[in-house]
């Protein structure tokens, strides 16, 4: 790869516009397919039985009456997804969690899936597949589960990363430590020192499109998929190691997805509808219901965490530490690690340390959610940041802009920063107009900083010049909210075109090269990467193609807007020639014109958001209302600001629902009380003002335009912001997410003294 | 499974009556199919009422309204003369679900459901409304609060049919007001709620008064004391304070997952203290 | 279990359909007919993504039984524009980026249809609370609202 | 020679030292060095271990140069939603 990524400060004609997404009118015409949208010619209703316990054996499973029920075509157990995971632990734990194999680990964990000719017969056959189950004890409180006396999950787990070994199995799989400097000396030099505990309660990604898939497996071991992914070249790489196949003779294709949000970036029931499919010797479409996304796909860590800073009196932070407990479910995860990482990113610190503790429970396997972990952290340290500059007597901005991260600092999770936005981001959250405006009886404001890495990674893209001049842009990372618009004026912006001329679409697996998943904030930032190389690749066959035309040597042909341009005087009399003349040549200058490229985009931008809220809460029944919510956040380069406003504020709205009411609600039981939109209240319309944005940008080093990643940060400072507002507002420290109303009455009162 | 749509009344009821297995009627449906898709209910026989003559119909009486069975909650806001007589009753009609769901959702469904939480029960009960019941032994007249008798049960005999909820033409000098308390600001169940319903003298002295109260016991509880605290007083601050005392103490709310014993005990009071406060606004008194 | 025959109007076209008793309108628009617009997010009234007009009433359409679609008008997503000419309420959708995943696009775009039918002139928390009962987990609601504000006004100037 | 931060429980492995040093020219020799020299790393390098090299991360480039007297810290590799 001959590419050079730096950053290289260009005037920018088609990035930084506005315009309407190649896809969007097949969207707003109800044309646009999502997972449950496709069909195929004699495709099956697939159904999947779950368990009714928390943590249970399963000693038998009776399938035999199911399999004589006239329409079931196929019944499938853990029996017919061996394991061919070959030691790869996490592999292992994605292949358990599709489908139980000793033991069910939560309430609707996979036990048995059937194939039937309608969805009544499908039904019907669940309820006649027999499952003798030995009830375990179970625990799903993160702290209850790391007691000694709690039941345990998994025997064989011992605690990694404790200095001595442990003796006994234990339900905390790892315990990860970061940080620099010395914190008791830190704390030895503090004025003032704020200690606190907090606890978030779990939450799920809520996307409105549930897990969809249609498998069809043929008699010569070939197979297509069409499912909603965020990956589905990391689909196909995990469908086929678990089901034993090549790789290549598993094609898939993502359909539109209706959101994910980190919860649709590994497998939950794809490889099941394979496995029926397979037995069946027909195409099988499987549709999770909602009941079934909630108990058994996505869900975000529960945390239980402590926060200790210290500052001296001029504001300086002395010393800062936390330690977390995150939930994982029942599979080993780096939940915890990730909140250690990010916990103090936002603030220079000389004497910092952070403990992870990673908690097995019986809740469904955790999954990333939008910046995963980071949410949790913020809002523990940032309640306390806010706590400690009240103690000091500074005003919360200034607190924070003095010990704000810069170019140089060391940050909290080890190296050393380059250019980043945290301080003009309280900068301009400062001299916002929100700041100044005036606030009403029971009513407080509430402002918090927010880190996340962002990643780059494996990612490969096509570009094909068609003879008629336009160009057809394959990428590989699944558009998850507008990046077929955001690479379109890329392209167009690199080859010097209209973004009419451009229309990128997501390739499926057999059409491009590996490509990793839409995840980590790196779809606009990996595929532009490539996108720019693979058009620099095309402009260097049109330079040839021009001058094979003019017949002048390759090195007197530039590439100047969209035009190439024969340089020196003594081709004065030489027209320019447009990118549609080239191509309307190409079959007599050597057939098609393409650029490819393949690279792993590295240098992703960290990016650091503030945020800014003001609440009002009634306090006679805990009731809350968010009257004004600010976004500030840096983005390196916005290419589609409209979808970088989209990003901002959508974070934030996730960010306030899980702040102000979502939540899992397990009974005695274990099992999940509120599996559905009712009563998993995620924001409406009516509960939202409008989310103010303001987008920074500061290029990014790393990338040809400056971008960084956008979408995860938005998430990270809500939590904290609210609970500081609804602090603020009700005159009580609240350290218990969701902030619900009985939770805020309850706090009301305790401080009342009633 | 049949799915039937009967033109009568009484074909209605004969079906129902004459069904071996499960019947089921379906007026609005959002919760009977909200429980056939989660597999809390399998009917053999669904029962659709809304092609029978008047039953979705609001109809001005002498004597106040009738409401149809099959009337959607949506059609009741849009109905003028109801909206002025029992405002109360509509608000609370109108706080079901969404918009979507109002386009299909009725006050008859909403009682039969028998859901502690129902939003239009309390104000039904505070407004004294009654249910016009058609079985195979005729007709009969109930009050509201005597047909759902706990969670998911009701007094109807088998083969009943709710056809109207009936609703008195007002006193002079009356207001009603219901007011729920969820944690959004829309689609949720009600955690907590209140409905009164006034009616005053000349000088702004409570004559009569019902006070309701929802999501805090089995089924919605109509609470006498709470109306004897208004009786005779005008809404000063003192009766006020003894009408959410009352309130508070007659709950018999649980812990669930929608909220606890002690917010509902608290919140029932400052939603009966509210809800009062608008309905004696309402009915001319200040 | 007898199927039940059902005639109706599907977006002004005389449609026949057979149909469980059992099975929901919105099964029969997405597996029998094709009209796969209206989308499954929750299947219980919770999301409004599979919103639909039945006689100028909106509803859920997973919350209406198939069989009881006989005689009436429906009206789905799939007929909002007039041929190649989006509604305006679609093509300020595009315009403000209303959409990003775009799954609970048909049904927002049916309900403010209907909401700006009954109140041409909305203020902007009736907009708010008239679009209470449609999820939408990637905006934040803020591009949708302020495109209903904007496909309004220029539906007035019409 | 290059100067390699470790993160705190690579630490650990590494008999407690918080900074190792190794003779690599770039990312696939410091990963095959720091194996050889401390085999306790090799779950964690087959499980993923990111670069950063004066602050920007790389995740899977084993040909990065390392250059003399730049930062080099170690990190987990993470996940993202």
């Amino acid at each position: 790869m001959n590419f050079d990524p730096r950053y290289s400060g260009r005037n920018f004609t088609s990035v930084g516009t506005r315009p309407i997404r190649p896809d969007g009118v097949d969207k707003v015409t109800g044309r646009a397919r999502y997972g449950a949208d496709f069909n195929m010619a004699g495709q099956l209703v697939g159904r999947v039985l779950r368990s009714p316990h928390a943590h249970a054996t399963i000693r038998k499973i009776d399938t035999s009456k199911a399999e004589k029920l006239n329409g079931v075509k196929a019944v499938i157990t853990a029996a017919d997804l061996p394991d061919l995971t070959d030691g790869d632990a996490a592999m292992y734990d994605i292949l358990d969690n599709c489908m139980a194999r000793k033991k069910a680990l939560y309430d609707g964990h996979a036990v048995a899936a059937v194939a039937a000719v309608d969805a009544r017969t499908a039904r019907q056959a669940l309820k006649l597949i027999e499952v003798d189950y030995e009830v375990l004890p179970h625990v799903t409180d993160v702290d209850e589960a790391m007691k000694h006396t709690a039941p345990l999950l998994n025997d064989a787990i011992f605690t990694e990363g404790l200095e001595e070994k442990p003796v006994r199995p234990s339900n905390v799989t790892k315990r990860t430590q970061f940080g620099h400097g010395d914190v008791h000396e830190g704390f030895g030099q503090a004025d003032y020192v704020v200690e606190r505990s907090f606890k978030t309660e779990q939450t799920h990604q809520g996307y409105i499109e549930p897990h969809a898939c249609v498998a069809s497996v043929s008699a010569d071991g070939t197979a297509d998929l069409w499912v909603c992914t965020q990956g589905h070249f990391v689909y196909r790489q995990h469908c086929a190691q678990l089901l034993g196949m090549e790789a290549s003779k598993l094609r898939v294709t993502s359909s539109e997805i209706g959101g994910g949000f980190g919860g649709k970036t590994h497998v939950w029931a794809e490889p099941v509808a394979l496995a029926l499919s397979r037995k069946a010797g027909r195409p099988v479409k499987l549709v999770m219901t909602r009941d079934e996304v909630f108990r058994a796909s996505g869900p975000t860590s529960a945390t239980s965490i402590d926060v200790r800073i210290g500052a001296r009196k001029d504001g300086t932070i002395t010393a800062a530490e936390a330690t977390l407990r995150y939930s994982c479910g029942p599979y080993a995860g780096m939940w915890a690690e990730i909140g250690a990482m990010t916990a103090f990113a936002c603030y220079r610190l000389e004497n910092v340390r952070t403990v992870g503790y990673e908690v097995l429970v019986s809740r469904p396997k955790t999954a990333a959610y939008r910046a995963p972990s980071a949410p949790m952290a913020a809002f523990a340290v940032e309640s306390a940041v806010d706590e400690l500059a009240k103690e000091i007597g500074m005003d919360p901005v200034e607190f924070r802009i003095k010990n704000a991260a810069q170019e140089g600092t060391r940050s909290s999770y080890g190296p050393v920063y380059g250019p980043i936005g945290i301080g003009p981001t309280l900068e301009a959250a400062k001299n916002h107009p929100h700041m100044k405006a005036p606030l009403g009886k029971n009513q407080g404001r509430g402002m918090a900083c927010g880190f996340w890495f962002n990643f780059g990674g494996q990612t490969c893209t096509d570009l094909n010049i068609g003879m008629d001049g336009s160009v057809s842009l394959a990428v590989g990372t699944v558009d998850v909210g507008g990046s077929r618009a955001s690479l379109s004026l890329v392209a167009a912006e690199e080859l010097g075109i209209a973004y009419e001329q451009v229309k990128a679409v997501v390739a499926d697996t057999s059409s491009l090269g590996y490509n990793d998943m839409t995840d980590g904030s790196r779809g606009t930032f990996s595929s532009s990467m490539a996108t720019i190389s693979a058009a620099r690749n095309a402009i260097k066959i049109l330079r040839e193609r021009a001058a094979q035309m003019w017949d002048i040597p390759l090195d007197d042909v530039v590439w100047e807007k969209g035009h190439a341009i024969a340089k020196g005087e003594k081709y004065g009399n030489l027209a320019a020639l447009s990118l549609r003349e080239i191509a309307a040549a190409s079959g007599k200058t050597g057939g098609p014109i393409a650029g490819h490229s393949e690279l792993v985009a590295d240098g992703a931008g960290v990016s650091f958001a503030t945020h800014v809220c003001d609440i009002e809460v009634d306090p006679e029944t805990g009731a809350t209302r968010v009257l004004r919510y600010t976004v500030v956040q840096d983005a390196g380069k916005a290419v589609h600001p409209t979808y970088v406003e989209g990003q901002y504020q959508g974070g934030a709205a996730q960010g306030i629902g899980w702040a102000l009411n979502e939540e899992y609600i397990y009974g005695k039981d274990g099992r999940l009380q509120n599996p559905g939109f009712l009563d998993y209240r995620i924001p409406v319309c009516s509960d939202l003002p409008m989310i103010d944005t303001q987008i920074l940008e500061i290029p990014n080093p790393n990338h040809p335009y400056g971008v960084r990643g956008v979408g995860e940060t938005s998430i990270v400072p809500p939590l904290a912001a609210i609970a500081n507002a609804v602090s603020n507002a009700a005159g009580v420290r609240m350290t218990h997410i969701p902030m619900s109303p009985p939770r805020i009455l309850a706090a009301i009162e305790a401080e009342r003294g009633g | 499974m049949r799915y039937i749509r009967p033109l009568s009344m009484e074909d209605a009821v004969g079906q129902l009556a004459g069904s071996p297995g499960t019947a089921a009627i379906l007026a609005g449906g959002s919760d009977l199919l909200v429980r056939m898709k989660g597999g809390f209910i399998e009917p053999d026989l669904i029962v659709d009422i809304k092609a029978i003559d008047g039953l979705v119909e609001i109809r001005e009486t002498a004597e106040g309204f009738s409401i149809g069975a099959a009337v959607s909650c949506a059609l009741m806001g849009e109905s003028a003369a109801l909206m002025r007589e029992w405002p109360g009753v509509v608000e609370a009609a109108k706080l079901i679900g969404s918009k979507q769901v109002q386009g299909r959702c009725t006050i008859v469904g909403n009682l039969c459901n028998a859901s502690p939480a129902a939003d239009s029960v309390p104000a039904l009960v505070a407004a004294g409304a009654r249910a016009l019941i058609v079985g195979p032994a005729g007709r009969r007249t109930v009050v509201v609060e005597a047909v759902p008798t706990g969670p998911g049960k009701t007094s109807l005999a088998k083969g009943e049919i709710i056809e109207a909820i009936l609703l008195d033409r007002r006193a002079p000098r009356s207001g009603d007001a219901y007011l729920r308390f969820i944690p959004r600001t829309e689609m949720d169940i009600a955690v907590v709620s209140a409905g009164v319903n006034l009616t005053l003298d000349e000088q702004g002295v409570v004559k009569s008064a019902r006070v309701a109260l929802g999501a805090v016991a089995p089924t919605v509880l109509l609470v006498e004391e709470a109306a004897e605290a208004l009786i005779g007083r005008k809404l000063d601050e003192a009766a006020l304070e003894r009408l959410a005392k009352v309130c508070s103490g007659a709950c018999r709310p649980i812990d669930d997952k929608r909220g606890t014993i002690e917010f509902r005990r608290k919140v029932a009071g400052v939603l009966a203290r509210r809800a009062a406060t608008t309905a004696y606004a309402r009915a001319g008194g200040k | 279990m007898a199927g039940v025959a059902v005639l109706t109007t599907i977006n002004g076209d005389n449609v026949e359909y057979l149909c469980q008793p059992d099975e929901t309108l919105l099964d029969v628009l997405r597996d029998r007919l094709g009209l796969t617009g209206a989308k499954e997010g929750c299947g219980t009234g919770d999301c409004g993504a599979c919103s639909i007009i039945l006689d100028d009433r909106l509803v859920c359409s997973c919350l209406v039984l198939g069989a009881e679609a006989e005689g009436r008008r429906v009206e789905t997503i799939e007929g909002m524009a007039h041929g190649d000419r989006l509604h305006p309420l679609q093509q300020k959708f595009l315009e403000h980026a209303a959409l990003q995943c775009g799954v609970c696009t048909p049904g927002f775009l049916i309900a403010a249809k209907d909401l700006l039918a009954k109140n041409p002139d909305p203020t902007e928390e009736e907009i708010r609370f008239g679009l209470a009962g449609n999820l939408c987990r990637c905006t934040g609601y803020d591009k949708i609202v302020r495109a209903v504000q904007d496909a309004a006004s220029v539906m007035k100037g019409a | 020679m290059v100067e390699v931060t470790l993160w705190g429980s690579l630490g650990a492995i590494a008999g407690g030292k918080s900074k190792v040093e190794i003779e690599a020219k770039d990312i696939r020799e410091l990963f095959r060095k720091l194996a050889e020299q401390y085999p306790g790393f090799e779950p964690y390098i087959d499980r993923g271990i990111a670069v950063a090299i004066d602050g920007t991360i790389y995740r899977d480039t084993w040909s990065k140069e390392l250059p003399q007297g730049a930062e080099i810290f170690l990190l987990p590799r993470l996940a993202g939603g």
